[in-house]
């Protein structure tokens, strides 16, 4: 942490710098880069994932003092949050029919539409 | 408590055994909010396309509202950042002064999150209207109830360190704050892209 | 307005509960009366509402509990009087239905968790050499939020009426569409305010444990029982904030007029299940793994032995808590989520038996080469075994979804949960409370009490429980308040094994009072000829716990130190001890949660924003305080360390 | 001590082998009439025979223990050894042995869950029958859309060859149970699950709700009549001769919270409301909301059937 001491707060800047830069990405893979849409929610999904990283370890100092307890234990909470979320949307897609009359293909649709917009 | 372990370098922070064990604590903290968020996210995927007869996200959702939003949020996470970093140079005005702009950050999102509401409601889109919307609103109100608290808390630890001054207790106090606001950017993140994002593309 | 009262707010109409208001009044005016007449309201206030003491928070802790068996017992017997009188008329549908939902509520939420939660007070600070828990005052609120959120829950018994929807409280059966009124809202905000407390509890002893060992105590080297409370906080701080959340979508719902699980707005009341299953399964591991932890500690106590396998042990727990985050799609296999959905969590549940059966065998091969003594907490240890592995077996059975479509919502499946919650959970609180009694109250309870009360129950326990699956296979479902003809003999025999339970239960308060009044007071801090640094204190233990925290070498501290010579009474190294100050915010904070949650239950919103801005000032005022305790001097620690040990010599 | 256990433990086990094996009669679970309940059946016993394996497997090793290694009067430091503290080996024997039973009950588990999801293989020659089976608050409809008939409280079918229930519910949250033909099924408003069982012997079976849905959850039963295909056939032309047709307001009247006698109709309540499509969940809240404000409770079994 010898950068703490600096006047000039390097890590922020390059942080937030590189934030910005993956929040404008994000918005114009939605708007203006026309891929496929899984192909647009895979990437927008890892560039979230980038820029939660860029705040834990620049702003947060994730890894001071009791750092080994603490990355774990952040790891161990977003392995729960995908559990949570990817559970969720496997199990409780089924059953439904939207304005259809048949009973199973809606439900297919539905499933498959739901788990892509999830991942 | 074994309050003798003190350290007399490093952060003012860490400098005894209950700082470093409250810093922990929060993390772990932060931990149950992950999970806590992550429930409010499943059910918003769960519940996603049930708007029955109320308007469809991508009818209402615009782009430059939620990029405002999201740049007010990220630059005071930025300014929060800095503010820590003074404080740890050991600038108590640094701190205050950087303190004070993350507060203003702050509160600009959470004007636009009200006003945001407040056009959705006007559009027919309300707590009430379906399964979707619930998910909706709960999920980022529950993500502006914690701002608003982190700005009232933010108040409260200005006076303390106008009272006090800069020293072990108001540091350890500063520092958790400054972790707490951090991670409401970083559920921002997720808001920003699974709900504002993919609302419109999907 | 007198036509609220009556029609609305006070529960009306019944002769049980007639008399229930009528004893809760005079037991309420009896406290009141003793308290004044002694003059020990100070006596209250000064040591125990406002004590920050993980000693006296754990004792309140299992008080609070013992009187929430009681009252979630005569549930019990209510339900099996209903389900043994011939014509059925002693309760009526609506009556049974608020029974076994406060049942099933109670027992878990406000009995098995908190007992075990009370023991984890007491024993762990104990148990690692640390002079209280990480942050006290949180301990406190946690205590007192519990406790407020209990009398919430409970007060729904006479003011407008108990929730009626069963303790997994499905929606839409609990939403505002089928059952509006103030009942359901009951059991939301206990359970949300409780839950707090319980949130707080698991980040406070996972930074306790992980933090304020003794030099020397690595992970490796922690008592058994320490290592189960490791474990359960990092569960309940993971498991916790899902059950928030579910609570506080159906509080919205039925107060706000969202549309999470509701009929309409497309809301999805299958999600409720959900989001409570997802908690759900892992607080069955939450109320497991602390009474494991117990069997862990009595039996290689009372065996002489060291624990077999301790790495196993502690591997085998860490795994059975990955994997209780990954099964709780089994609850609800029968919802037809379909067969890849199935299938996967039919085979984690099953494979949550191998680490489960690990453990079993490790606690026989405890006994192996040792030298077995039957002191009643053994008892209730060996007890535990062959009826656990029932209920464990079954748990199996259970998990073959296929099969389970069979056994779902049938007698089979309660014969399996009370096989696992009594025979592990009960059967722990017992055995741990009878363990740790003298380290508490200075004094053993009696041994042949204890044994009386353990053979009633244990034997009454089977007799209830096993006639259950034969009753699950003839297709009688739970819940039901009425009974079929050929479901009768099974249900007679069921519920003699009650009444057994029953007095072996009154036996146990009992042996409370007969120990009280004439059990010896204990002479050493080592009751038992124990094995880890909980009996290395004196007894009754001093507020700081530890004079001199002795430096660890090995598992099995105090054992060592024994053999050694050691002593946590180092004369020549006293030091001044620093300790925190009580406070009397954690009550009143938790008072306020209570106003706040009785407002919401009634809708009016006043009292809720009362409560709320009570809750918020109590908060800042925690946050100006900048009391950094106090210090005890050497010669207080000399005097207290002198006069505690004079029996030992 | 170690009598009372090794004797208990036998007893239980004895006991529990005699019931299992005096005929299941009184257990329809255990003597089901038909391939769905069959297949369910031989996975419970496969997995009771190995489960009590376990069980006595740890009930004699813990007699054993207790008789060898209790503290009595005579027995010295023999075969006492505190510094004992375990051995790999033996961690990972009842590591692997458990594992395999986990394994060889997984495999017929899931095969079984697979099967189920299908109709039976025995009568895969004719198309199953689809009876929509609809659960309200309490009471259950059942609607044959192909021959235009509904009834209530009670249905009949065809032997040897499988029907299709359509479950879903008009309210509260329902289990579609017949314990002789098969396993259950949740219905749920809103949605849709399918239920495949088929009977091989013709005779009255009992069918109830099993989850639990308020008030008069116990009485919320019906009977299944298996009977041949020419008495179901001639039962379908009676009932669509003699029967009223279900008109809207009649089928509503019959929705509110409440019980009902048996009934039968010759037109299904599917022409005006699916109760298994999305957005049918505030049918019924929007005809008898004010209802749930203050139900009835029941008194040992009484009838608050409609009058």
């Amino acid at each position: 942490m010898s950068a703490e001491n600096e006047k000039f707060p390097k890590q922020h800047i390059v942080g937030f710098l590189g934030s910005l830069v993956l929040t404008l990405a994000a918005a114009w893979a939605v708007v203006g880069s026309g891929l496929p849409t899984h192909w647009i929610i895979i990437s927008i999904m890892v560039m979230a994932v980038v820029q939660a990283f860029i705040q834990l370890f620049m702003f947060m100092h994730l890894t001071e003092k009791n750092g080994s307890i603490q990355v774990g234990n952040m790891l161990h909470a977003f392995f729960i949050a995908a559990v949570i979320i990817a559970g969720s949307v496997w199990t409780m897609s089924f059953g439904f029919s939207h304005n259809h009359s048949d009973n199973g293909g809606g439900g297919e649709e539905m499933q498959m539409e739901e788990q892509e917009h999830n991942h | 408590m074994s309050g003798h372990s003190e350290l007399t370098t490093g952060p003012l922070e860490y400098r005894s055994h209950e700082d470093r064990m409250t810093v922990l604590g929060f993390w772990l903290f932060l931990g149950a909010e992950i999970a806590l968020f992550a429930t409010l996210f499943a059910t918003y995927a769960v519940l996603f396309g049930r708007t029955a007869d109320a308007p469809t996200p991508q009818e209402l959702f615009e782009m430059p509202m939620a990029l405002t939003m999201t740049f007010l949020l990220l630059t005071s996470s930025f300014t929060c950042g800095i503010a820590i970093h003074e404080m740890r140079r050991g600038s108590l005005k640094g701190l205050l002064t950087w303190l004070i702009i993350t507060l203003a950050l702050g509160l600009g999102f959470l004007g636009f999150e009200i006003y945001e509401f407040v056009h959705y409601a006007h559009e027919g889109a309300t707590l009430q209207s379906s399964a979707y919307w619930s998910s909706f609103f709960v999920l980022t109100g529950t993500h502006g109830a914690h701002v608003t608290l982190g700005i009232c808390w933010a108040v409260l630890l200005i006076i303390q360190l106008k009272k006090r001054g800069l020293n072990q207790m108001t540091a350890r106090k500063t520092f958790v704050l400054g972790l707490y606001w951090h991670f409401l950017d970083v559920i921002w993140i997720f808001l920003f892209t699974s709900v504002y994002l993919i609302g419109m593309v999907v | 307005m007198m036509d609220f009262l009556l029609n609305e707010f006070l529960v009306t109409g019944d002769p049980l509960i007639y008399g229930a208001m009528v004893s809760i009044v005079l037991v309420s005016i009896a406290i009141v009366f003793v308290l004044t007449y002694f003059r020990k309201w100070g006596y209250l206030w000064r040591e125990w509402l406002t004590t920050v003491d993980h000693k006296k928070i754990g004792i309140m802790y299992i008080i609070a509990a013992i009187a929430m068996l009681f009252r979630g017992g005569v549930d019990a017997m209510l339900m099996r009087a209903q389900l043994t009188l011939p014509n059925t008329e002693f309760l009526n549908s609506q009556h049974y239905n608020e029974i076994f939902t406060t049942h099933g509520t109670i027992m878990i939420i406000f009995m098995a968790m908190p007992f075990l939660i009370g023991l984890m007070n007491f024993v762990v600070p104990l148990q690692i050499g640390a002079r209280d828990v990480a942050f006290p005052f949180l301990n406190a609120v946690s205590f007192w939020s519990f406790a407020f959120g209990a009398m919430l829950f409970n007060l729904s018994f006479v003011i407008g009426g108990s929730p009626d929807a069963g303790w997994t409280n499905y929606a839409p059966l609990a939403g505002p569409n089928l059952n509006p009124g103030p009942a359901i809202n009951y059991y939301l905000l206990g359970l949300q305010i409780s839950g707090i407390g319980t949130l707080a509890t698991g980040i406070n002893f996972m930074v306790t444990i992980l933090k304020m060992r003794a030099p020397g105590m690595t992970l490796m080297r922690m008592p058994i029982f320490t290592w189960s409370s490791l474990i359960t906080s990092f569960i309940i701080t993971f498991a916790f904030p899902i059950l928030t959340v579910a609570l506080a979508l159906m509080t919205i719902d039925r107060i706000f007029g969202s549309q999470f699980f509701t009929l309409t707005g497309e809301g999805m009341p299958m999600m409720w299940a959900n989001l409570f299953w997802l908690w759900g399964h892992p607080e069955v591991y939450i109320v497991i793994l602390p009474a494991f932890g117990i069997f862990s500690e009595v039996i290689s106590t009372f065996a002489r032995k060291q624990l077999f396998g301790y790495k196993a042990m502690v591997w085998s727990m860490l795994l059975i808590a990955g994997l209780s985050f990954l099964v709780w799609v089994h609850h609800f296999f029968t919802m037809g989520a379909g067969a890849g959905v199935n299938s996967l969590f039919s085979v984690t549940t099953m494979l949550i038996s191998v680490p489960t059966g690990v453990k079993i065998f490790n606690w026989l091969g405890t006994m192996y080469k040792g030298k077995i003594r039957f002191d009643t907490p053994m008892l209730w240890s060996l007890g535990f075994i062959p009826c656990f592995v029932i209920g464990g077996v079954t748990g199996v059975m259970l998990a073959m979804a296929a099969a389970d479509y069979q056994y779902h919502n049938t007698y089979f499946l309660v014969a399996h949960f009370h096989n696992v919650l009594i025979a592990g959970t009960v059967f722990g609180c017992f055995a741990g409370l009878t363990f740790w009694y003298p380290k508490m109250f200075g004094h053993k309870m009696n041994e042949k009490l204890g044994k009386i009360s353990f053979w009633f129950f244990v034997i009454g326990f089977n007799v209830c429980f096993l006639p259950m699956y034969f009753l699950g296979f003839m297709g009688m479902p739970r819940r039901t308040y009425a009974i079929e003809p050929e479901w009768m003999p099974l249900n007679v025999v069921s519920t003699v094994g009650a009444v057994l339970m029953a007095i072996g239960f009154i036996v146990f308060v009992y042996n409370i009072y007969y120990s009280f009044r004439y059990s010896e007071r204990e002479k050493t801090g080592d009751t038992w000829d124990g094995r880890a640094l909980e009996w290395a204190t004196t007894t009754p233990v001093p507020f700081y716990n530890f004079a001199t925290v002795p430096e660890i070498t090995g598992p099995e501290a105090f054992w060592k130190m024994k053999q050694e010579g050691g002593t946590t009474y180092d004369k020549d190294n006293l030091e001044p001890i620093h300790m925190p100050s009580d406070s009397g915010v954690p009550f009143i904070m938790s008072a306020f949660m209570f106003v706040a949650g009785f407002g919401l239950v009634w809708e009016w919103m006043v009292v809720a924003i009362a409560g709320l801005i009570g809750i918020l000032a109590c908060m800042v005022v925690r946050s100006f305080d900048y009391d950094h305790g106090f210090h005890v001097s050497v010669e207080e620690i000399k005097e207290t360390e002198e006069k505690a040990r004079e029996g030992e010599k | 001590m170690k009598n009372k256990w090794g004797k208990y433990s036998f007893l239980l086990a004895a006991a529990f082998l005699l019931i299992l094996t005096a005929g299941c009669s009184g257990m329809p679970v255990l003597d089901p009439k038909g391939p769905v309940g069959e297949s369910q059946k031989n996975l419970i016993v496969f997995s009771i025979v190995l489960m009590l394996i376990i069980v006595l497997t740890v009930m004699v090793v813990l007699t054993y223990m207790l008789v060898k290694f209790r503290e009595r009067p005579g027995r010295g430091d023999k075969d006492y050894d505190p510094e004992h503290e375990g051995n790999t080996k033996l961690e990972i024997i009842w590591t692997v042995i458990p594992l395999i039973i986990v394994t060889a009950l997984s495999i017929p588990t899931v095969i079984t869950i697979y099967q189920l999801e299908e109709p039976p293989q025995s009568s895969s020659d004719k198309e199953p029958l689809v009876v929509h089976a609809t659960s309200a608050d309490w009471k259950w409809f059942f609607s044959y859309p192909e021959q235009n008939i509904e009834t209530v409280n009670y249905l009949h079918i065809p032997t040897d060859r499988a029907i299709e229930f359509k479950l879903s519910s008009a309210d509260s949250m329902g289990s579609f149970w017949v314990p002789a033909l098969g396993g259950q099924k949740y219905t749920m408003a809103n949605m849709r699950t399918t239920l495949y069982l088929q009977a091989d012997e013709a005779g009255t079976y009992k069918g109830r709700n099993s989850n639990f849905t308020g008030t008069a959850f116990a009485e919320q039963t019906f009977d299944v009549h298996a009977e041949s295909t020419e008495e179901f056939q001639s039962w379908v032309e009676e009932t669509q001769q003699s029967a009223p047709p279900l008109s809207q307001d009649r089928y509503d009247e019959l929705l509110a919270p409440g019980l009902l006698q048996e009934m039968e109709f010759s037109s299904t309540h599917l022409q005006y409301v699916d109760h298994g499509k999305m957005g049918s969940g505030d049918y019924l809240i929007n005809r008898h909301q004010d209802k749930f404000e203050d139900l009835p409770a029941l008194e040992g079994g009484e009838d608050v059937a409609n009058d």
